[in-house]
């Protein structure tokens, strides 16, 4: 066997005191149907899949499918989120449903909005119901901005994980300020997995090579054109930022430097 | 429940909405007249939870406030 | 058989006549041995390897290791390079020695250097070169400027690829001007190659995102803290950037654009 | 290539080097008398390729300018 | 006259109820001596000059110049900042001993910091500094990051001036999100200046071109080689910014657009 | 009077032997009437403005008023341009034709385009022209693209100016690629004016603190909402980065330090 | 020119537009033609340069493509 | 302030520095001691403002902890 041959088993991360191998969360919102979310989730990789909560479609036809028919629990670890959410109250209330609609579950993504335009996050909001919940016995993990200060906050009050957005939600911009993101990974020892804004491919990887532990996208691939392909290159995107941070890249310089020798030139 | 005979009736505020039911029934009624017993849910009376074990002993009151949710694709 | 996996075997790019399903390239320079090379460039997963050829040194010891025997000829193409060529003439020269070296081997990257801080293509001698190149039955790749007129210009002199910089060979800054290297690739029926300057994995991938054939690289892998870990991002790479664009990425926005759905909000 | 005897010499410039070797010799006398016979090689005189099909043909002149090259490392 | 000639007269912005023409504010520390601070000011035209507060050396004699003297009350509007204080208390302390320093001068700049490798803020702790400021009759003008709904929450509060970071303190790495720093300007009804960050004279144009209202900086044009020269540039480039801002710049293209005339080509 | 005070008289820079102190040098295309262009010149305070020829429109009335009526001789150097030549003889003929009108003006500015899409350069028919010309004894100020070899290849020619392109003509995207606007700065004796591209006055003074002589635009001022008004910010623009290269930038550090000290905090 | 009697006609090629003229006529006939004497102006024929001390004496010939010039705004 | 005779002195902690200081003294009386009388300054006993205005009332307590500030270039 090739010794160098890089193992993802060997390379997991842990969350919430589980391990796991892929680096890639999705989403499952915005896809055409059910079969297109199964299959763009499953060409993806993830293993951590998120879900929203919603109220119960009264005129509804019982026999319709349920995301959750697509998410087997063997095989995913199901991430309700509070997305929608724009005050503290509410967002726990999100999390309380969602902890007794998934049997006491209580790992869940936090998102307080700070407003529609932006999708930015409440940073004031979050706090207070990250410290509600986290009290409560959920495991939270905290869409934030890119402070690196608040970043320290969230996980010193107990937040399982730190995840930043790069730009905003749904925006497809790319990581607008990299130097905020190495810096909460710098200070971080939960993990720091950036959520929102990533828009292709290369996004990711650049997020992965800034040090951090994943990515959480949707839109980026639910919004391509051929949503199963992306989240193939997704998938391919994350591994190979990965293990460009963990191969140390050379470092930039200014000026040239000849791949082939100089000694031996014949003329 | 009795669903025979004079029926009181009561408003209760269903995911929004204005809704007569019989007067005192149970959480779980609710669900059941709503036709959604095998459905994933989970639900809230007047903004607090409901524990699934307590549908069947959680009477209703007039005017409460019923939230019943399920999941959805989201990101 | 899941009908969306992609296939790489459907996804082959065809340069010279000949079909490659590897798009990435790769130089043979800066590595500690040529144990290390082999490893590398396995990993990379390439097809396509650079070589120079240089003045055989005499008191080098006949059973010494040559780079040829790392890189099986029914496995790999060689591609003999011009480096270290500061005029037409030499490059010429060089070209025909490769040529004989390989046995009427008749592909090859024609660089002609302008300076050796920049190591730039001197873009003149370049057209001369690959001229007479022509007229002499090479089928030339050609390592340019990224000016689409010039890129335009190869192509219409009959080179099989154009392989314009990212950035100064060996720099590590990854693609300077991605507006320019877009527009080589709109305007060309001939494989674009991006050549040079690539730093990491990320790099790679924006190169194909931009609708490149491929990249060819060296010092990105060679100069990694570990370059076969390296190799195995650069393979990555490019192939999550080559997914991504035939995938056709959202739209970026300025704005946010939330991922869950508005309707059924219970508060 | 008759070495023994009084050999007149003459003087090529050999991959940048001066070198004595007998006068008349061949290309391929050349690369033998340089231990590379097995090696993979080409070599130019005076800037001009020989073809390996023509070294034992090829007879060097005093003066003339070889370059004998492989193939190396590069990118 | 011309109309049309740029009257930095009418261009002025409302700041705490007062009017300035100088868009430009500047720290007074890091100069070589006092002679230098009160050139590089000068030729910076700022009319609002920030200065610290600390702890009186004992030991010193009693002759030696003062900031203040160089900072003549009647041309200079004054700005105590709270520049070191890393809890609220803190800064609410300094704010209250400059206030009694400059005869109940209530302006001030309210920093209150998160840690000393970034020296991004603590907005938690600024947050609640500025409530205790405000109440107490300060004009709170607020160092923050670059979060929009933090900026609004800090202008609803009464904040007279919202001053996001472009970058870490003393970096001078410009703007580093011009995407949130427009957000906010946009946002805002107070004036926004961009505090921190800007490194060269392009860097607080763009600011200026990005609506802000003003730049402050002080790194920028003491750690420069020649400040006072710096302080000039400065000067320029925010009201080359502010110019043009007002006069509405052409859109960006991807493709060119002839700057001569199509027509009559004689060719 | 103050020592320190710029001098612009002290800073000028000599073109072909004549002495200029605007760096800013302007086009007259685009402009809604020649009172705008002649307003916007003003302006800009540019001493050395572009026109171009093209057929006299027969059925035009003889009172019409000029382009060289509003551009008095004693006051500009007025600069023809080969605007639209696609080919090096076409560029030849024009310039004989403007030395011709302009009573033996030798100073032109040759462009030789390559397609109508980008409207970049072809150098290959540009280096062509330019000896032509200069063997006419023409002072010939030329467009390139930004190519350090090609750069160093026009002045070694005999060209008086190199004007690389920030990014394609009217386009507005700003310098696209610092690092060769910076290297052929560096290599070269003669000016090297930034030409094309530019699209606001941070772009104009980004572009002089990578050390050019100057910048000419045109479509940045011409399209402006407000021409006038964008031709004082972009004249202001050119003299701040002006200032900011001579006064020597701080250097870019990744993390912060604080301006105000740090000895005596009280707490 | 002898604009009275049976004047012979030639054909030009005047800024792209063919247009008769007199036959025998020169350069500086041809501006004055077309009104434009006091225009600062510059001329070729058949893409050579003629200076404006050559008009007089510069006599057209048939079939001549006449390019005449002036100064636009342009960047 | 009674400077003659056996003084009873006290110990203050000024701007971090253990400084002894006459019993009884006012804020006023420090600054005197401390040669700043006629310097800009602004003062805190145990984190608390003192205005200007009260430096000649305000009498000292031994342990007191006093800051005394003055401007300084900052950013």
């Amino acid at each position: 066997m090739n010794p160098s041959f890089p193992d993802p088993a060997g390379d997991t991360f842990t969350l919430a005191g589980r391990s796991f191998q892929s680096r890639l969360l999705v989403g499952t919102g915005k896809y055409q149907d059910l079969e297109q979310t199964r299959q763009a989730i499953e060409a993806s990789g993830a293993e951590i899949v998120t879900i929203a909560v919603r109220r119960t479609n009264m005129g509804q036809t019982p026999g319709e499918p349920n995301i959750l028919e697509v998410l087997p629990p063997d095989r995913y670890t199901i991430l309700p989120n509070t997305a929608g959410c724009y005050d503290a109250k509410t967002a726990v209330r999100t999390c309380r449903l969602a902890r007794e609609l998934l049997d006491d579950h209580r790992l869940v993504k936090l998102e307080v909005l700070g407003d529609e335009k932006t999708l930015f996050p409440d940073v004031v909001a979050t706090l207070e119901a990250a410290e509600t919940l986290i009290a409560e016995g959920f495991q939270v993990m905290v869409y934030t901005n890119d402070d690196p200060i608040l970043a320290r906050r969230f996980e010193a009050m107990g937040c399982v994980a730190v995840m930043p957005l790069a730009a905003p939600i749904g925006s497809g911009l790319g990581i607008r300020n990299r130097l905020n993101i190495r810096t909460i990974v710098e200070n971080a020892k939960v993990p720091i997995l950036v959520d929102a804004g990533v828009g292709t491919a290369s996004d990711a990887a650049i997020a992965m090579e800034l040090g951090c532990d994943g990515v959480l996208m949707n839109t980026a691939i639910a919004a391509a054109q051929d949503p199963i392909l992306m989240a193939h290159a997704m998938r391919l995107g994350i591994a190979a930022g990965r293990l460009a941070y963990r191969a140390g890249r050379m470092p930039a310089k200014r000026f040239a430097s000849a791949s082939s020798p100089l000694d031996g030139l014949f003329f | 429940m009795n669903l025979a005979g004079n029926l009181t009736m009561m408003t209760l505020l269903v995911n929004g909405d204005s809704r007569e039911v019989p007067a005192g029934i149970t959480l779980s009624d609710l669900v059941a007249l709503l036709g959604l017993e095998n459905r994933r849910l989970a639900a809230e009376i007047n903004e607090n939870l409901v524990p699934r074990s307590g549908y069947t002993t959680c009477r209703l009151e007039p005017g409460d406030r019923i939230e019943i949710i399920h999941a959805v694709g989201g990101g």
